[in-house]
């Protein structure tokens, strides 16, 4: 069939095109090679996606691959955030090549890891083999330590030892837990080529032993969540956010945590199964969740580096997506929802700001004044996610914000309401307080050489924007079809039965 | 009907002036002169109509709007209290308010014709003048309400025909609204109407630059307040002999003004100028008589 | 409906037109004005036409957002509050469009006019909602544009600050909103207001009223949450001000009133909170008005002081309504009610006129000016009339609402018992505590910057501002002249808005307050004809009488100067003392040590009481605490891996447990 | 053969007590390389019923990358950095050896608590290995040396490869290998990274590496 070979092609060609781009001869042809193979990538992928949702779930690799509803939803946001990603990378390492800071070398070795970083990821979301799933993240972790280590420096070595180290051991649990899955899967007598197959023990989610599982739920959820910057275990997270050349930051930002997320969603409904729904996973996310948004509102208060402070604010998005998960129905929903937004949003934000840093030489919120002056597209762009990523409506991410505060609301659960609400109050207040000056304030105190922009730039900035703002005030029906389906593969089919949709 | 309607108007617009005689003279044989003659006031009004006028080269049409609003406002107010037991031209329901209001009205244009002169002294006495009301104000009203709690309606004149001194309360009320009265019109222990250092004045400092027919609207309506006020009081005070003994009530209210007027007097001639420090602190112990008697008035 | 549809679109249309041709200001003022201008008048039809009639108009149709459905309405108070957003959106925009122009140069006049038409359209929207999503999403465009039109010189970090301060308060405010929205929702189960009604049971409801008094209060401005306006207000252009003053803060009000009337029945404990809120905001509103150097800081305060009037309004009403006394609770609402429109009138009308003094004089600081009633006749009258109109002075629009509030509690204060009376008479105090306070503060405002001598170079070389400026201002002020006289007919006209919230029939109460208003009426013409009649005597008296011009009497000193005329902070000193427990004005004195007088310096300084004592302290400590906590992230790679395997122990321990 | 299981799992946690015990890193490679050997042979043990060529295969490699491979790398990365020592880690050595019984302890409970139902005679094996796994934690944690995190990072794959080896044995051999493949890239990436590390800072003392921090 078309579309399996395209699932195929979606696969192999990052990764093929992946160890291409290290013999190309120069830095321009390289990252040009980059974006080929990413939008190469992206019509494969949109190919299978469109199919998917057409024709229901494809299967490849006799099983061990393949591409659901969640998954589906999953992909798109990563071929979105790739294609902006890989485009602002042009533009971005353009500059530093303009000024001599990127050699040929860095260039391929860049190329190379972005596409098999993307290739890694597409493989952890294809794979329906827990194990696969596996190995997919652990090799996200290892490809894109050296992504952030491209300008090597102290805090970039520094930053990356933390990355390797804290997710190594994080994915050691992670593997413990899908040990212990394996093991609690002893009861389907299954063979050994599918006793890790997730449609397979989300079929049988009933006969697994609930005690092995829950112990493999924690170990999963202290593995993948610290990969996904869950706290307590986010701590590698700022440091690698900042030290990363913006482009990465940008994809981890924008799509490796929520890669993270995934995996942990992909297990909720087995154990609820296993479990009895009894919410009993559902109580550890809202936890994670609380706890994540409690961290980031009280360090974001005292942060002092940009970059810094915007991973901050994903670790505080991250744990609303959780929240979200630990809801349940309409939460499942909201939270699928704000995945995609904070992708859109985060992804922006890191791009403005890596350009505003070259344009002004200074990743110091202090010393960054008058963004809107120096570079009125990406000051605006920077101003306005900002905006956007401290909730204020018109943007998508106020309205998945106030359906998760729903779905508490609607539970009773008024002090986790509360807390949520307070969380994202502080971080409002310290984010506005940071971008007012930063975009409007007096004469920049570091001269930066004024940055030549492409055409093409601004693009970056509208699209994304204009995206969160349609997405504000006008949810598609077929969007909201997708959301639907995927949230019922995580919440079962009750996810959100009332209230949505167009008209009672 | 009509007569008697208008009746506490004419009186007012006669014999206004001759209650600041009747003061002086008191005060006079308090101090054992013989005093200016009792029409004194009319006398001077006389003279000023007559007179030219001068203004000062800062002032502008608001310096002349202040004596022809404050007249008109006051005179409203006169036409809100009856003669006791008849009905003012103007009486409505909750006239007791506008009541209070205008009087705010003449208040607020003569301290702005005060500060169009530009004059530090005139500023100074139009200061102390809204300091001053604002806190009598609600020492005003609340006692009206008291009133209006025992009467059980808000009309100033069904109001005056109602009560009489008949309950405590009544008594406090009274207190309240003599200090009110004193305060408003400027006389002693506030204010004395007739030092002579600027500094210490409020009411005549401000209108120290007017001339001529101003100057007469301002003595005039100053007058006039006076009596308003005054009538208010005295028809709290006295009992009602129904509507047809109309000419009993006028002189039973003539009679009563006299006597408020004495008693000013004597207050005057006994009493020394109370500090400005201490003013506002009589005004709060009045608002508080009056909060007072409306809470007895709740039993 | 469809109209009122048109209206708006006609608005946010020339907003973005005004956006494209950015680049040009005059065409993007016209443009952006033009619409404005246009869009309201069109807009103005169909709320009259609702108002006159009573009838609702109501539109709903699909919206694909989840929760959400696209249904707006028109019903009288919607109409209400539509007419005043249309009237003073619509002059504001002529006014703006000239005032604008001194920022040609410096500014991107098209982005300003775009957020103008933005925030007009979303305050319309806000009164038309009927579904929460809807009602949310308008209620925060309305936010950020108005955020955005106060950082209009965003150059200054003072306007950054007032517009960090004011962007916080809304959002916190609104963060109260959204609980109390999906409490009635997860009731009602559904978010459109239509279901809303009477749908809470008991503890519910007060919570809700609770949130909805601090999330709506903050956008009115209630003492303790006012703590933006006397930031934003003085820093946002004149027009803005008006706006902002005039309305946007009003739809908080509408927001309580709203919810009022779909929580049904309150408690008395509610009325006595609303009230106690009024009267504390009153005066203290008031008095750091007083106590105000800046006369845009001063009408920013009088803002706080005239939202707590409106609220002592509802609060009567509330009582009266939960002790089962029609009357009183029809005076209040209609009291408070009425008092939104007569705000909106002379508030807007002092903003424009203090923005005209700032373009004329360059400096809002009331002891730099003096004597601008003679370079600017106009501005003068019309500031005059605003200031006569916001002390609540007859003839003016200003005591009709404040006459029906207190006819209201002085009703109720004489005949009910003392758990209503008392707090009744209280209202009834403080009212005319406030009234006097405000006239001392209007004849400050007034007599210092208009009356007497100009004490700066600057107001001595003031001119009158253009005609289009003008024109808006006079149109307010005929606008409070003549509503003062027509008490008796707009007061009926209210029947409708007051029956559809407290539930029963308020037309024949209103009518007779409406008579008692017609023979206030006749006072007040009696009081012009006497006026008029004085003015002929006066002139018949002068007539052939030399008439002198001299120098003001200076008890015989030699060289008056300006500089020793009676300056504002002077003026409201003694008031400024009684109160020094609440104002805490800072003073400073510099005194030469010689012998021989030098030149000397005296400062007086009122901080916001609520900012400094309350949410300064709240601010920096929890900022102290979070930055201590910053130790748990030192940089220590062991400590992180060790969090996470405390982490995992921990959960397995509480799982085998 | 029950015994021999025991002795196998006796050995795997005297080898844990040595790398607690021992400061040299050469010899804690040595011990490293050992375990991994033994785990080798244990994979062979714990299937000795049912051998298949796939269980052939799974030790083969993980005896040659976890007996050879491995400490090779290490080997080298202390060459370059030339760092014999351990400089003075956090918890003393002798505390450490404490530490780990303290983890035997916890892993015996631990053990007990997760219902992993095994073969005859092999009650020890869990224990073992979760104290393996604690073993690898606590180097990590308390050691400052990047190498002997790196070292602490293996014997925490080597616990958890235990655990794996005797309750699952239906996981298919792709995965298996995969999974090991991926573990040795880890630890080239780590090796790597310490050269890198230790060409810019000139020491591999992760404790000075706290310039990012808040």
């Amino acid at each position: 069939m078309y579309y399996e070979s395209a699932l195929w092609l979606s696969l192999l060609i990052p990764f093929v095109l992946g160890f291409a781009c290290n013999i190309l001869p120069s830095a321009r042809t390289a990252l040009g090679a980059m974006c080929c193979c990413v939008f190469g990538t992206a019509i494969a992928g949109c190919i299978a996606i469109v199919a998917v949702f057409q024709h229901g779930t494809i299967f490849i690799a006799s099983n061990w691959l393949f591409l659901d509803g969640l998954s589906a939803y999953h992909y798109g946001i990563l071929l979105v955030v790739f294609c902006l990603s890989s485009v602002y990378a042009w533009a971005y390492f353009g500059e530093e090549l303009r000024k001599g800071h990127f050699t040929r070398k860095q260039a391929r070795l860049f190329a190379g890891l972005w596409c098999e970083a993307c290739a890694a990821m597409t493989l952890v979301l294809f794979s329906n083999n827990l194990g696969i799933m596996w190995v997919g993240i652990e090799a996200t972790t290892l490809i894109t330590a050296f992504l952030i280590c491209i300008h090597v420096s102290r805090q970039s070595m520094e930053a990356m030892w933390k990355y390797i180290v804290i997710c190594s051991v994080g994915m050691a649990f992670a593997f413990m837990g899908t040990l212990l899955i394996a093991v609690s899967a002893k009861a389907l007598e299954l063979g050994p080529h599918d006793s890790l197959l997730w449609t397979v023990l989300y079929d049988n989610a009933g006969r697994l032993d609930p005690k092995l599982i829950k112990a493999a739920f924690i170990f999963l959820l202290v593995g993948y969540g610290t990969k996904a910057g869950l706290a307590p275990m986010h701590n590698w997270l700022p440091d690698a956010h900042m030290q990363a050349p913006s482009p990465v930051s940008a994809i981890f930002s924008g799509f490796l945590l929520s890669t993270a997320m995934y995996c942990i969603m992909r297990y909720m409904p087995v154990i609820e199964g296993a479990t009895g729904s009894i919410g009993w996973c559902q109580r550890l996310m809202t936890g994670f969740g609380l706890f994540s948004i409690a961290v980031a509102a009280v360090f974001i208060v005292s942060q002092k580096n940009l970059k810094r402070f915007l991973a901050y604010s994903s670790i505080e998005h991250i744990g609303i997506i959780s929240l979200g998960l630990g809801l349940g129905g309409l939460g499942v929903f909201a939270a699928l929802f704000h995945t995609l937004n904070h992708s859109l949003c985060k992804t922006l934000s890191f791009f403005a700001a890596g350009r505003m840093g070259q344009i002004l030489g200074t990743y110091d919120i202090r010393d960054m004044k008058g963004a809107l002056r120096r570079s009125p597209v990406w000051g605006t762009g920077l101003f306005l996610s900002i905006l956007a990523l401290i909730g204020a409506a018109p943007f998508s991410l106020f309205m998945s914000e106030f359906l998760i505060l729903k779905a508490a609301i609607d539970k009773q659960a008024f002090v986790i309401a509360f807390v949520f609400l307070l969380g994202l109050g502080i971080v409002f207040i310290c984010a506005l307080g940071y971008i007012l000056p930063l975009s409007w304030g007096g004469p920049p105190l570091k001269k930066a050489a004024p940055a030549h922009l492409f055409q093409y730039e601004s693009f970056l900035v509208y699209i994304p924007l204009t995206a969160l703002l349609i997405l504000g005030l006008w949810m598609p029906a077929p969007l909201q079809a997708v959301l639907q389906k995927a949230a019922e593969i995580i919440g079962g089919a009750a996810a959100y039965a009332p209230a949505i949709g167009l008209m009672p | 009907m009509q007569t008697e309607a208008y009746m506490n108007l004419f009186l007012g617009l006669a014999f206004a002036p001759l209650l600041g005689g009747i003061i002086n003279r008191i005060k006079a044989a308090f101090a054992g002169r013989t005093g200016q003659p009792l029409l004194q006031q009319y006398y001077d009004m006389y003279k000023n109509i007559r007179k030219g006028a001068v203004y000062s080269r800062t002032t502008s049409w608001l310096f002349r709007a202040g004596p022809i609003v404050g007249l008109a406002s006051v005179l409203i107010a006169l036409a809100l209290v009856p003669v006791n037991g008849s009905t003012a031209p103007l009486a409505f329901t909750g006239d007791l308010i506008l009541f209070a209001y205008a009087l705010g009205l003449m208040r607020f244009f003569t301290v702005l014709a005060a500060l169009d002169t530009g004059s530090s002294f005139e500023g100074m006495g139009a200061s102390r003048e809204v300091f001053f009301s604002a806190l009598a104000e609600p020492a005003l009203l609340l006692g009206l309400a008291t009133v209006a709690r025992r009467a059980g309606t808000l009309s100033l004149s069904e109001l005056l025909a109602a009560t009489s001194v008949t309950s405590p309360e009544l008594v406090l009320v009274l207190a309240a609204l003599g200090i009110v009265f004193l305060c408003e019109n400027a006389r002693i222990p506030f204010d004395d109407p007739n030092t002579h250092l600027e500094l210490t004045m409020i009411h005549e400092v401000m209108v120290l630059d007017h001339s001529g027919p101003d100057f007469a609207f301002i003595q005039y309506g100053a007058a006039l307040k006076v009596w308003v006020l005054g009538s208010v009081i005295v028809g709290l005070i006295l009992p009602v002999a129904g509507g047809k003994f109309l000419l009993l009530n006028s002189a039973a209210l003539l009679g009563c003004m006299f006597m408020l007027a004495v008693i000013v007097g004597i207050i005057e001639s006994t009493m020394a100028r109370l500090r400005l420090l201490r003013v506002p602190q009589l005004l709060v112990a009045a608002g508080a008589l009056s909060l007072f008697a409306f809470i007895l008035s709740m039993r | 409906m469809l109209l009122l549809l048109l209206a708006l679109g006609i608005i946010v249309i020339s907003g973005c037109g005004a956006l494209t041709v950015c680049t040009r200001p005059r065409l993007s003022s016209c443009i952006g004005a033009g619409g404005t201008v246009l869009g309201c008048a069109v807009g103005m039809i169909p709320a009259l036409e609702v108002l006159l009639q009573g009838t609702i108009q109501s539109l709903r149709c699909a919206w694909s957002m989840p929760c959400g459905s696209f249904f707006i309405e028109l019903d009288p108070l919607s109409a209400f509050f539509l007419l005043p957003v249309f009237l003073l959106s619509a002059l504001a925009a002529v006014y703006g469009g000239q005032y604008l122009m001194k920022y040609k140069d410096t500014k991107r006049l098209g982005v300003a006019w775009f957020f103008y038409t933005l925030l007009v359209a979303s305050m319309a929207m806000v009164c038309l909602a009927r579904n929460a999503v809807l009602f949310l999403i308008a209620w925060e465009i309305m936010a950020l544009a108005s955020f955005f039109l106060v950082a209009f010189e965003n150059e200054k970090a003072e306007v950054r600050r007032a517009s960090w301060i004011y962007m916080v308060a809304t959002h916190l405010g609104t963060a109260c909103l959204l609980p109390m929205f999906l409490i009635f929702g997860a009731h009602a189960g559904s978010l459109d207001f239509d279901r809303f009604a009477h749908s809470l049971p008991q503890p519910l409801a007060s919570i809700c009223f609770i949130l909805a008094l601090i999330g709506f209060g903050t956008k009115a401005g209630i003492i303790p949450f006012h703590v933006w306006l006397p930031e934003a207000h003085p820093a946002a252009p004149s027009h803005v001000s008006a706006l902002m003053s005039g309305i946007m803060i009003k739809t908080g009000i509408y927001g309580i009133v709203r919810m009022l009337a779909f929580l049904g029945m309150p408690a008395l404990w509610w009325g006595w909170l609303v009230l106690a809120i009024g009267i504390i905001s009153g005066v203290l509103g008031v008095l750091f008005a007083l106590a105000q150097h800046d006369l845009k800081g001063l009408l920013a305060y009088h803002s706080v002081e005239n939202i707590g009037i409106i609220m002592m309004g509802l609060g009567v009403g509330l009582i009266g309504w939960s002790a089962g006394v029609p009357s009183v609770a029809i005076l209040g609402m209609a009291g408070g009610l009425l008092h939104v429109v007569n705000h909106a009138m002379f508030k807007g009308l002092l903003f424009l006129g203090a923005g005209s003094v700032f373009q004329a004089a360059h400096t809002r600081e009331i002891d730099h000016l003096g004597g601008l009633i003679k370079k600017m006749p106009y501005t003068g009258a019309c500031f005059l009339i605003g200031a006569v109109a916001i002390s609540g002075l007859p003839p003016l629009n200003g005591f009709l609402s404040e006459f029906l509030i207190y006819l209201g509690s002085l009703r109720g204060a004489i005949s009910m018992g003392a758990d209503v009376a008392v707090p009744l008479i209280g209202a009834v105090a403080g009212l005319a505590l406030i009234g006097g306070l405000a006239a001392a503060c209007f004849t400050k405002a007034f007599g210092i910057v208009f009356l007497g001598e100009p004490r700066s170079q600057a107001a001595a070389n003031a001119h009158e501002s253009r005609p289009l400026m003008v024109a808006p201002m006079l149109l307010l002020a005929a606008g409070c002249l003549v509503a003062g006289f027509l008490g008796m007919y707009i007061v009926p006209a209210m029947s409708e808005v007051v029956s559809g919230i407290l539930g029963f029939d308020a037309g024949h109460e209103l009518k007779i307050a409406g008579g008692y208003l017609g023979s206030v009426t006749i006072a007040s013409i009696a009081l012009l004809l006497v006026v008029a009649c004085l003015t002929l005597l006066r002139r018949f008296l002068l007539s052939g009488k030399e008439v002198g011009s001299g120098a003001t009497w200076d008890c015989g000193y030699a060289a008056p100067s300006s500089r020793m005329q009676y300056s504002a902070s002077s003026f409201a000193q003694p008031i400024t003392d009684l109160f020094k427990i609440v104002l805490r004005t800072e003073k400073h004195l510099q005194l030469s040590e010689q012998y021989f007088p030098a030149a000397g310096a005296f400062k007086t300084h009122t901080q916001d009481a609520g900012f400094e004592k309350i949410y300064r302290p709240l601010f920096e400590g929890a900022k102290c605490l979070f930055a201590r906590c910053a130790v748990l992230q030192h940089g220590s790679m062991h400590l992180y891996v060790l969090y996470i395997v405390i982490t995992l122990l921990g959960l397995l321990v509480w799982l085998v447990r | 053969m029950g015994s021999v299981l025991e002795t196998t799992m006796m050995l795997l946690i005297l080898s844990d007590m040595a790398l607690l015990g021992l400061s040299r890193l050469r010899t804690c490679i040595a011990v490293a390389s050992f375990q991994g050997m033994l785990l080798g042979v244990f994979t062979l043990l714990a299937h000795e019923q049912a051998l298949t060529p796939r269980i052939f295969l799974i030790a083969a490699v993980s005896f040659i990358l976890k007996g050879f491979v491995f400490p090779q790398l290490l080997r080298r990365s202390i060459r370059e950095a030339s760092a014999q020592n351990e400089m003075d880690p956090y918890v003393g050595y002798s505390m450490s050896v404490m530490a780990g019984m303290a983890m035997f302890g916890a892993a015996l409970w631990l053990g007990e608590q997760l219902p992993l139902t095994l073969a005859a005679g092999m009650h020890l094996v869990i224990p073992a290995a979760l104290t393996t796994v604690l073993t690898g934690l606590f180097l990590i944690i308390a050691r400052k040396n990047a190498l002997s995190q790196c070292l602490g990072f293996i014997i925490l794959e080597n616990g958890i490869y235990a655990i794996g080896i005797v309750s699952v044995v239906e996981i298919s051999v792709l995965v298996e290998i995969g999974i090991l493949l991926d573990a040795a890239v880890a630890v080239v990436v780590m090796g790597v990274a310490i050269f890198h590390i230790n060409r810019q800072f000139d020491h591999l003392d992760t404790d000075q590496l706290d310039s990012l921090k808040g």
